[in-house]
Protein backbone atom coordinates (compact mmCIF):
# COMPACT_ATOMS: atom_id res chain seq x y z
CA UNK A 1 0.00 0.00 0.00
CA UNK A 2 1.37 3.47 -0.57
CA UNK A 3 -0.39 6.69 1.29
CA UNK A 4 1.37 9.90 0.67
CA UNK A 5 0.01 13.53 1.26
CA UNK A 6 1.95 15.92 -0.34
CA UNK A 7 2.07 19.28 -1.85
CA UNK A 8 3.96 18.25 -5.03
CA UNK A 9 1.83 16.93 -7.91
CA UNK A 10 1.06 13.53 -8.87
CA UNK A 11 1.78 10.99 -12.07
CA UNK A 12 -1.16 9.01 -12.06
CA UNK A 13 0.24 6.91 -14.87
CA UNK A 14 3.32 6.37 -13.25
CA UNK A 15 1.50 5.36 -9.76
CA UNK A 16 -0.59 2.87 -11.59
CA UNK A 17 2.16 1.51 -13.64
CA UNK A 18 3.87 1.12 -10.43
CA UNK A 19 0.79 -0.45 -8.16
CA UNK A 20 0.45 -3.25 -10.95
CA UNK A 21 4.32 -3.96 -11.25
CA UNK A 22 5.42 -7.50 -11.03
CA UNK A 23 2.10 -8.95 -10.26
CA UNK A 24 0.55 -10.92 -12.31
CA UNK A 25 -2.74 -12.01 -10.16
CA UNK A 26 -4.20 -8.13 -11.27
CA UNK A 27 -6.82 -8.27 -13.84
CA UNK A 28 -8.67 -4.95 -12.63
CA UNK A 29 -7.63 -1.56 -11.60
CA UNK A 30 -10.29 1.27 -10.98
CA UNK A 31 -8.60 4.30 -10.19
CA UNK A 32 -10.27 7.64 -9.34
CA UNK A 33 -9.22 11.50 -9.96
CA UNK A 34 -10.31 14.06 -7.76
CA UNK A 35 -9.88 18.17 -9.63
CA UNK A 36 -10.14 21.39 -8.66
CA UNK A 37 -13.80 22.21 -10.41
CA UNK A 38 -14.30 25.46 -11.45
CA UNK A 39 -17.87 25.82 -9.33
CA UNK A 40 -19.14 24.82 -6.14
CA UNK A 41 -22.15 25.59 -4.51
CA UNK A 42 -23.07 28.01 -7.58
CA UNK A 43 -20.28 30.04 -7.06
CA UNK A 44 -17.21 30.09 -9.78
CA UNK A 45 -14.20 28.99 -7.88
CA UNK A 46 -10.24 29.98 -9.47
CA UNK A 47 -8.39 28.04 -7.15
CA UNK A 48 -8.35 26.48 -3.20
CA UNK A 49 -6.35 25.86 -0.60
CA UNK A 50 -5.95 23.02 1.18
CA UNK A 51 -5.31 22.64 5.06
CA UNK A 52 -4.61 19.19 6.94
CA UNK A 53 -3.54 17.93 9.92
CA UNK A 54 0.06 16.69 8.94
CA UNK A 55 0.41 14.26 12.06
CA UNK A 56 -3.77 12.70 11.30
CA UNK A 57 -3.91 12.80 7.47
CA UNK A 58 -1.54 10.03 6.04
CA UNK A 59 -1.98 7.68 9.14
CA UNK A 60 -5.89 7.78 8.36
CA UNK A 61 -5.80 7.12 4.76
CA UNK A 62 -3.46 4.21 5.84
CA UNK A 63 -6.21 2.65 8.48
CA UNK A 64 -8.73 3.66 5.34
CA UNK A 65 -6.89 1.86 2.86
CA UNK A 66 -6.32 -1.28 5.50
CA UNK A 67 -10.03 -1.42 6.59
CA UNK A 68 -10.51 -1.89 2.41
CA UNK A 69 -8.00 -4.08 2.05
CA UNK A 70 -10.02 -6.56 4.69
CA UNK A 71 -13.09 -5.68 3.38
CA UNK A 72 -12.82 -6.96 -0.45
CA UNK A 73 -10.27 -9.39 -2.26
CA UNK A 74 -8.22 -6.71 -3.31
CA UNK A 75 -3.90 -7.08 -4.53
CA UNK A 76 -2.56 -3.09 -3.61
CA UNK A 77 -3.72 0.21 -3.36
CA UNK A 78 -2.44 3.57 -3.80
CA UNK A 79 -3.91 7.06 -2.31
CA UNK A 80 -2.28 10.32 -2.85
CA UNK A 81 -3.38 13.63 -1.34
CA UNK A 82 -2.45 16.91 -2.17
CA UNK A 83 -1.87 19.97 0.22
CA UNK A 84 -1.58 23.71 -0.19
CA UNK A 85 -2.48 26.23 -2.66
CA UNK A 86 -4.22 24.68 -6.23
CA UNK A 87 -5.58 25.64 -9.81
CA UNK A 88 -8.14 25.28 -11.65
CA UNK A 89 -8.01 21.98 -13.44
CA UNK A 90 -5.24 20.84 -10.60
CA UNK A 91 -5.27 17.26 -9.65
CA UNK A 92 -6.20 17.13 -5.90
CA UNK A 93 -6.14 13.37 -5.21
CA UNK A 94 -5.58 9.73 -6.95
CA UNK A 95 -7.05 6.78 -5.41
CA UNK A 96 -6.26 3.74 -6.90
CA UNK A 97 -6.95 0.05 -6.15
CA UNK A 98 -5.62 -3.15 -7.85
CA UNK A 99 -7.50 -6.40 -7.60
CA UNK A 100 -8.19 -9.47 -9.53
CA UNK A 101 -11.90 -8.95 -10.80
CA UNK A 102 -13.44 -5.44 -11.32
CA UNK A 103 -16.29 -5.42 -9.17
CA UNK A 104 -13.81 -5.51 -5.38
CA UNK A 105 -11.54 -2.79 -7.43
CA UNK A 106 -14.48 -0.47 -8.18
CA UNK A 107 -16.06 -1.14 -4.68
CA UNK A 108 -13.00 -0.76 -2.66
CA UNK A 109 -12.16 2.62 -4.53
CA UNK A 110 -15.18 3.93 -3.87
CA UNK A 111 -15.11 3.07 -0.17
CA UNK A 112 -11.82 4.74 -0.01
CA UNK A 113 -12.69 7.98 -1.68
CA UNK A 114 -15.92 7.96 0.26
CA UNK A 115 -14.07 7.53 3.65
CA UNK A 116 -11.39 9.83 2.79
CA UNK A 117 -14.09 12.62 2.17
CA UNK A 118 -16.22 12.39 5.43
CA UNK A 119 -12.95 11.27 7.55
CA UNK A 120 -9.59 12.56 6.70
CA UNK A 121 -8.88 15.54 8.33
CA UNK A 122 -8.33 18.03 4.93
CA UNK A 123 -9.99 21.45 4.67
CA UNK A 124 -10.95 23.15 1.31
CA UNK A 125 -10.18 27.15 1.14
CA UNK A 126 -11.95 28.64 -1.77
CA UNK A 127 -11.25 31.16 -3.82
CA UNK A 128 -14.11 33.18 -5.57
CA UNK A 129 -14.55 36.58 -6.96
CA UNK A 130 -16.56 37.35 -3.87
CA UNK A 131 -13.28 36.30 -1.60
CA UNK A 132 -12.60 32.82 0.36
CA UNK A 133 -14.64 30.80 1.99
CA UNK A 134 -13.90 27.43 3.58
CA UNK A 135 -15.49 24.90 1.59
CA UNK A 136 -19.48 23.32 3.61
CA UNK A 137 -19.21 19.63 3.72
CA UNK A 138 -21.85 17.73 2.24
CA UNK A 139 -24.58 16.36 3.07
CA UNK A 140 -24.19 13.36 0.92
CA UNK A 141 -20.93 13.03 1.51
CA UNK A 142 -22.00 11.80 4.88
CA UNK A 143 -24.67 9.51 3.43
CA UNK A 144 -22.20 8.10 0.99
CA UNK A 145 -20.47 7.20 3.84
CA UNK A 146 -22.67 5.82 5.90
CA UNK A 147 -24.19 3.68 3.17
CA UNK A 148 -20.95 1.55 3.82
CA UNK A 149 -21.52 0.53 7.25
CA UNK A 150 -21.69 -3.04 7.48
CA UNK A 151 -24.17 -4.54 10.16
CA UNK A 152 -22.70 -8.06 10.01
CA UNK A 153 -19.12 -6.73 10.67
CA UNK A 154 -17.71 -7.51 13.94
CA UNK A 155 -14.07 -6.54 13.08
CA UNK A 156 -14.52 -3.82 15.90
CA UNK A 157 -13.97 -1.01 13.25
CA UNK B 1 -1.06 18.50 34.17
CA UNK B 2 -0.31 20.07 30.53
CA UNK B 3 -1.97 19.19 27.22
CA UNK B 4 -1.55 20.28 23.47
CA UNK B 5 -4.56 21.89 21.62
CA UNK B 6 -4.60 22.05 18.06
CA UNK B 7 -6.96 24.10 15.85
CA UNK B 8 -7.82 23.69 12.19
CA UNK B 9 -9.14 25.55 9.19
CA UNK B 10 -12.30 27.90 9.87
CA UNK B 11 -11.78 27.13 14.25
CA UNK B 12 -8.04 28.06 13.72
CA UNK B 13 -8.68 31.42 11.81
CA UNK B 14 -12.10 32.11 14.48
CA UNK B 15 -9.57 31.40 17.54
CA UNK B 16 -6.93 33.07 15.79
CA UNK B 17 -4.62 30.40 16.89
CA UNK B 18 -2.91 27.73 15.46
CA UNK B 19 -1.74 25.33 18.78
CA UNK B 20 -1.41 25.45 22.45
CA UNK B 21 -0.22 24.33 25.54
CA UNK B 22 -2.47 24.64 28.24
CA UNK B 23 -2.67 23.33 31.84
CA UNK B 24 -6.00 20.72 32.40
CA UNK B 25 -6.80 18.74 35.21
CA UNK B 26 -7.36 15.21 34.63
CA UNK B 27 -10.69 14.90 33.05
CA UNK B 28 -12.98 14.34 29.51
CA UNK B 29 -13.16 15.74 25.89
CA UNK B 30 -16.18 17.83 27.56
CA UNK B 31 -14.23 18.84 30.39
CA UNK B 32 -12.42 20.55 28.25
CA UNK B 33 -14.68 21.98 25.47
CA UNK B 34 -16.70 23.70 28.92
CA UNK B 35 -12.84 25.42 29.69
CA UNK B 36 -12.35 26.93 26.13
CA UNK B 37 -15.93 27.72 25.91
CA UNK B 38 -15.73 30.09 28.61
CA UNK B 39 -12.92 31.88 27.04
CA UNK B 40 -15.62 33.90 25.24
CA UNK B 41 -18.38 34.37 23.53
CA UNK B 42 -16.28 33.78 19.60
CA UNK B 43 -14.83 30.53 21.86
CA UNK B 44 -18.97 29.59 23.45
CA UNK B 45 -20.25 29.69 19.76
CA UNK B 46 -17.77 27.98 17.54
CA UNK B 47 -17.86 25.33 20.32
CA UNK B 48 -21.41 25.16 20.63
CA UNK B 49 -23.50 21.77 20.27
CA UNK B 50 -25.05 23.12 17.11
CA UNK B 51 -21.32 23.49 15.69
CA UNK B 52 -20.33 20.80 14.45
CA UNK B 53 -17.01 20.24 15.35
CA UNK B 54 -14.85 16.78 15.57
CA UNK B 55 -12.32 15.96 18.25
CA UNK B 56 -8.96 13.76 18.03
CA UNK B 57 -7.38 12.69 21.01
CA UNK B 58 -3.40 11.92 19.93
CA UNK B 59 -4.95 12.07 16.01
CA UNK B 60 -8.05 9.62 16.60
CA UNK B 61 -11.34 10.84 16.25
CA UNK B 62 -12.98 10.47 19.51
CA UNK B 63 -16.55 11.50 21.52
CA UNK B 64 -16.57 14.06 24.00
CA UNK B 65 -16.71 11.45 26.91
CA UNK B 66 -13.41 10.22 26.14
CA UNK B 67 -10.79 11.04 29.03
CA UNK B 68 -7.85 13.22 28.29
CA UNK B 69 -4.31 12.85 29.84
CA UNK B 70 -0.84 14.17 30.51
CA UNK B 71 0.63 14.93 27.45
CA UNK B 72 -1.95 14.16 25.01
CA UNK B 73 -2.57 16.03 21.83
CA UNK B 74 -6.22 17.38 21.43
CA UNK B 75 -7.26 18.63 17.84
CA UNK B 76 -10.67 20.41 17.23
CA UNK B 77 -11.94 21.09 14.26
CA UNK B 78 -14.13 21.69 11.31
CA UNK B 79 -16.19 19.12 9.51
CA UNK B 80 -13.50 17.92 7.05
CA UNK B 81 -13.73 18.52 3.27
CA UNK B 82 -10.84 17.07 1.61
CA UNK B 83 -11.41 14.86 -1.73
CA UNK C 1 -17.40 10.79 -26.41
CA UNK C 2 -14.53 8.71 -27.40
CA UNK C 3 -14.78 4.67 -28.78
CA UNK C 4 -12.12 2.78 -30.35
CA UNK C 5 -11.75 -0.90 -30.87
CA UNK C 6 -7.78 -1.30 -31.57
CA UNK C 7 -4.76 -3.46 -31.97
CA UNK C 8 -2.67 -1.11 -30.72
CA UNK C 9 -1.78 -0.48 -26.91
CA UNK C 10 -3.35 2.51 -25.10
CA UNK C 11 -1.75 5.19 -23.26
CA UNK C 12 -4.33 5.35 -20.26
CA UNK C 13 -2.68 8.56 -18.75
CA UNK C 14 -3.21 10.30 -22.29
CA UNK C 15 -6.26 9.64 -22.93
CA UNK C 16 -7.56 10.50 -19.51
CA UNK C 17 -5.89 14.05 -20.09
CA UNK C 18 -7.51 14.41 -23.39
CA UNK C 19 -11.33 13.32 -21.58
CA UNK C 20 -10.46 16.37 -19.81
CA UNK C 21 -8.85 18.74 -21.75
CA UNK C 22 -10.41 22.00 -21.48
CA UNK C 23 -13.40 21.58 -19.81
CA UNK C 24 -13.40 23.06 -16.01
CA UNK C 25 -16.66 21.00 -15.07
CA UNK C 26 -15.05 18.39 -14.55
CA UNK C 27 -13.90 17.18 -10.60
CA UNK C 28 -13.83 13.94 -10.88
CA UNK C 29 -12.31 11.39 -13.17
CA UNK C 30 -13.27 7.37 -12.29
CA UNK C 31 -11.15 5.30 -14.76
CA UNK C 32 -11.11 1.17 -14.72
CA UNK C 33 -8.22 -0.92 -16.79
CA UNK C 34 -8.72 -4.74 -17.45
CA UNK C 35 -5.26 -6.51 -17.58
CA UNK C 36 -4.89 -9.77 -18.95
CA UNK C 37 -4.67 -11.81 -15.58
CA UNK C 38 -2.11 -14.89 -14.72
CA UNK C 39 -5.34 -17.18 -13.83
CA UNK C 40 -8.38 -17.67 -14.79
CA UNK C 41 -11.49 -20.53 -13.50
CA UNK C 42 -8.02 -21.84 -11.51
CA UNK C 43 -5.59 -22.20 -14.18
CA UNK C 44 -2.68 -20.49 -15.26
CA UNK C 45 -2.75 -17.91 -18.24
CA UNK C 46 -0.13 -17.64 -20.30
CA UNK C 47 -2.07 -15.15 -23.09
CA UNK C 48 -5.23 -14.50 -24.73
CA UNK C 49 -6.49 -13.73 -28.31
CA UNK C 50 -9.19 -11.31 -28.53
CA UNK C 51 -12.05 -11.89 -31.15
CA UNK C 52 -14.88 -9.46 -32.21
CA UNK C 53 -17.52 -8.79 -34.23
CA UNK C 54 -16.18 -5.55 -35.80
CA UNK C 55 -19.13 -4.08 -37.81
CA UNK C 56 -20.56 -4.18 -34.41
CA UNK C 57 -18.28 -3.79 -31.46
CA UNK C 58 -17.56 -0.30 -31.93
CA UNK C 59 -21.46 1.04 -32.46
CA UNK C 60 -22.34 -1.09 -29.24
CA UNK C 61 -20.00 0.67 -27.16
CA UNK C 62 -20.85 3.92 -28.07
CA UNK C 63 -24.58 3.11 -27.31
CA UNK C 64 -23.69 1.89 -24.14
CA UNK C 65 -21.55 4.93 -23.48
CA UNK C 66 -24.78 7.11 -24.48
CA UNK C 67 -26.81 5.22 -22.11
CA UNK C 68 -24.39 6.34 -19.36
CA UNK C 69 -24.63 9.83 -20.86
CA UNK C 70 -28.60 9.77 -20.33
CA UNK C 71 -28.23 8.38 -16.81
CA UNK C 72 -25.86 9.82 -15.26
CA UNK C 73 -25.08 14.00 -14.74
CA UNK C 74 -21.40 13.55 -16.76
CA UNK C 75 -19.21 15.34 -18.97
CA UNK C 76 -17.45 13.12 -21.13
CA UNK C 77 -16.61 9.22 -21.39
CA UNK C 78 -13.68 7.16 -23.17
CA UNK C 79 -14.30 3.62 -23.61
CA UNK C 80 -10.66 1.66 -25.57
CA UNK C 81 -10.97 -2.23 -25.88
CA UNK C 82 -8.42 -4.40 -28.09
CA UNK C 83 -8.59 -7.02 -30.15
CA UNK C 84 -5.90 -9.85 -31.14
CA UNK C 85 -3.24 -11.79 -29.63
CA UNK C 86 -2.16 -9.94 -25.82
CA UNK C 87 0.49 -11.53 -23.47
CA UNK C 88 0.50 -11.78 -19.83
CA UNK C 89 -0.42 -8.10 -18.00
CA UNK C 90 -1.45 -6.48 -20.84
CA UNK C 91 -4.23 -3.94 -20.97
CA UNK C 92 -7.11 -5.28 -22.40
CA UNK C 93 -9.72 -2.40 -22.19
CA UNK C 94 -10.08 1.02 -20.74
CA UNK C 95 -13.30 3.14 -19.53
CA UNK C 96 -12.86 6.85 -17.98
CA UNK C 97 -15.42 9.08 -17.01
CA UNK C 98 -15.25 12.71 -16.44
CA UNK C 99 -18.25 14.34 -14.52
CA UNK C 100 -18.48 16.87 -11.86
CA UNK C 101 -19.54 14.79 -9.14
CA UNK C 102 -17.51 11.37 -8.07
CA UNK C 103 -21.00 9.50 -7.67
CA UNK C 104 -22.30 9.82 -10.91
CA UNK C 105 -18.50 8.91 -12.28
CA UNK C 106 -17.72 5.90 -10.37
CA UNK C 107 -21.65 4.55 -11.19
CA UNK C 108 -21.44 5.22 -14.80
CA UNK C 109 -17.93 3.90 -15.22
CA UNK C 110 -19.38 0.63 -13.29
CA UNK C 111 -22.40 0.74 -15.42
CA UNK C 112 -20.62 0.58 -19.21
CA UNK C 113 -17.98 -1.75 -17.88
CA UNK C 114 -21.30 -4.11 -16.57
CA UNK C 115 -22.75 -3.79 -19.77
CA UNK C 116 -19.97 -3.79 -22.17
CA UNK C 117 -19.04 -7.57 -20.22
CA UNK C 118 -22.58 -8.80 -21.24
CA UNK C 119 -23.28 -7.15 -24.44
CA UNK C 120 -20.15 -5.92 -26.76
CA UNK C 121 -19.20 -8.65 -29.14
CA UNK C 122 -16.01 -9.46 -28.14
CA UNK C 123 -14.77 -13.04 -26.88
CA UNK C 124 -11.76 -14.33 -25.38
CA UNK C 125 -9.86 -17.39 -26.28
CA UNK C 126 -7.19 -18.25 -23.53
CA UNK C 127 -4.00 -19.86 -23.99
CA UNK C 128 -2.80 -22.32 -21.06
CA UNK C 129 -0.76 -25.36 -20.34
CA UNK C 130 -3.43 -27.79 -21.31
CA UNK C 131 -3.86 -25.32 -24.95
CA UNK C 132 -6.51 -23.07 -26.01
CA UNK C 133 -9.62 -22.73 -24.95
CA UNK C 134 -12.55 -20.03 -25.02
CA UNK C 135 -13.52 -18.29 -22.01
CA UNK C 136 -16.61 -18.98 -20.35
CA UNK C 137 -19.01 -15.88 -19.60
CA UNK C 138 -19.16 -15.52 -15.74
CA UNK C 139 -23.08 -15.48 -14.08
CA UNK C 140 -21.70 -12.83 -11.57
CA UNK C 141 -21.21 -10.69 -14.91
CA UNK C 142 -24.67 -11.00 -16.01
CA UNK C 143 -26.32 -10.49 -12.54
CA UNK C 144 -24.40 -7.53 -12.76
CA UNK C 145 -25.55 -6.48 -15.74
CA UNK C 146 -29.36 -7.28 -14.65
CA UNK C 147 -28.88 -4.99 -11.34
CA UNK C 148 -28.64 -1.66 -13.79
CA UNK C 149 -32.01 -2.61 -14.73
CA UNK C 150 -33.91 0.42 -13.62
CA UNK C 151 -38.17 -0.35 -13.78
CA UNK C 152 -38.87 3.70 -13.42
CA UNK C 153 -36.72 3.59 -16.88
CA UNK C 154 -39.48 4.78 -19.60
CA UNK C 155 -36.54 5.44 -22.80
CA UNK C 156 -37.31 2.29 -24.47
CA UNK C 157 -33.55 0.84 -24.14
CA UNK D 1 -33.79 -13.64 -51.26
CA UNK D 2 -30.02 -13.33 -49.65
CA UNK D 3 -28.88 -13.13 -46.76
CA UNK D 4 -25.33 -13.00 -45.25
CA UNK D 5 -24.71 -15.19 -41.99
CA UNK D 6 -21.91 -14.70 -39.82
CA UNK D 7 -20.59 -17.05 -36.64
CA UNK D 8 -17.74 -15.82 -34.38
CA UNK D 9 -15.61 -17.06 -32.01
CA UNK D 10 -16.63 -20.89 -30.76
CA UNK D 11 -18.98 -21.24 -33.64
CA UNK D 12 -16.77 -20.14 -36.10
CA UNK D 13 -14.39 -22.89 -35.22
CA UNK D 14 -17.21 -25.71 -34.49
CA UNK D 15 -19.03 -25.11 -38.28
CA UNK D 16 -15.52 -24.10 -40.07
CA UNK D 17 -17.28 -20.85 -41.26
CA UNK D 18 -17.07 -17.53 -40.66
CA UNK D 19 -19.27 -16.25 -43.34
CA UNK D 20 -21.57 -17.17 -45.63
CA UNK D 21 -24.19 -15.87 -48.09
CA UNK D 22 -27.25 -18.24 -48.23
CA UNK D 23 -31.15 -18.31 -50.14
CA UNK D 24 -33.45 -17.58 -47.43
CA UNK D 25 -36.69 -17.34 -47.53
CA UNK D 26 -38.35 -14.12 -45.77
CA UNK D 27 -39.14 -15.36 -42.41
CA UNK D 28 -37.85 -15.43 -38.46
CA UNK D 29 -34.54 -16.13 -37.09
CA UNK D 30 -35.97 -19.30 -35.88
CA UNK D 31 -36.82 -20.07 -39.52
CA UNK D 32 -33.12 -19.59 -40.26
CA UNK D 33 -32.26 -21.68 -37.35
CA UNK D 34 -34.44 -24.19 -38.01
CA UNK D 35 -32.54 -24.59 -41.24
CA UNK D 36 -29.33 -24.13 -39.88
CA UNK D 37 -29.56 -26.94 -37.41
CA UNK D 38 -30.89 -29.29 -40.35
CA UNK D 39 -27.12 -28.95 -41.92
CA UNK D 40 -25.83 -32.15 -39.27
CA UNK D 41 -25.51 -33.27 -35.79
CA UNK D 42 -23.02 -30.14 -34.95
CA UNK D 43 -24.84 -27.66 -36.23
CA UNK D 44 -28.27 -29.25 -34.34
CA UNK D 45 -26.25 -29.44 -31.21
CA UNK D 46 -24.50 -25.97 -30.99
CA UNK D 47 -27.66 -24.17 -32.04
CA UNK D 48 -29.86 -26.30 -29.86
CA UNK D 49 -31.94 -24.40 -27.19
CA UNK D 50 -29.72 -25.35 -24.38
CA UNK D 51 -26.68 -23.25 -26.24
CA UNK D 52 -26.55 -19.96 -24.93
CA UNK D 53 -26.12 -18.18 -28.30
CA UNK D 54 -26.87 -14.92 -29.54
CA UNK D 55 -28.35 -13.57 -32.70
CA UNK D 56 -27.72 -9.77 -34.20
CA UNK D 57 -29.51 -8.88 -37.30
CA UNK D 58 -27.75 -5.76 -38.81
CA UNK D 59 -25.14 -5.38 -35.74
CA UNK D 60 -28.35 -5.34 -33.27
CA UNK D 61 -29.21 -8.00 -30.55
CA UNK D 62 -32.87 -9.45 -31.72
CA UNK D 63 -34.88 -12.17 -30.51
CA UNK D 64 -35.33 -15.87 -32.14
CA UNK D 65 -38.96 -14.03 -33.08
CA UNK D 66 -37.43 -11.16 -35.24
CA UNK D 67 -38.00 -11.09 -39.10
CA UNK D 68 -35.10 -11.41 -41.33
CA UNK D 69 -35.36 -9.26 -44.64
CA UNK D 70 -33.11 -9.58 -48.19
CA UNK D 71 -29.94 -8.23 -47.47
CA UNK D 72 -29.41 -8.26 -43.68
CA UNK D 73 -26.71 -9.36 -42.10
CA UNK D 74 -27.16 -12.07 -39.70
CA UNK D 75 -24.77 -12.97 -37.02
CA UNK D 76 -24.87 -15.90 -34.54
CA UNK D 77 -22.28 -16.08 -32.03
CA UNK D 78 -21.58 -17.33 -28.32
CA UNK D 79 -21.84 -15.06 -25.40
CA UNK D 80 -19.81 -11.99 -25.17
CA UNK D 81 -16.26 -12.58 -22.91
CA UNK D 82 -14.74 -9.05 -23.52
CA UNK D 83 -13.62 -6.89 -20.85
Amino acid sequence: MKISVQENDFDAAMEIAELRANNARIGAIASFIGLVRDNNAGDAVTAMTLEHYPAMSASILLDIGEQAMRRWRIEDVTVIHRTGTLQLGEQIVLVAVAAPHRHDAFLACEFIMDFLKTAAPFWKKERTAQGERWVEPRATDEEARQSWIDPTDISGR
Amino acid sequence: MTITVLYFARLREEFGIAEESIPFAAGTVAALLDILRGRGPEWAQQLSAECNYRVAINQKLVDVGAAIKAGDEVAIFPPVTGG
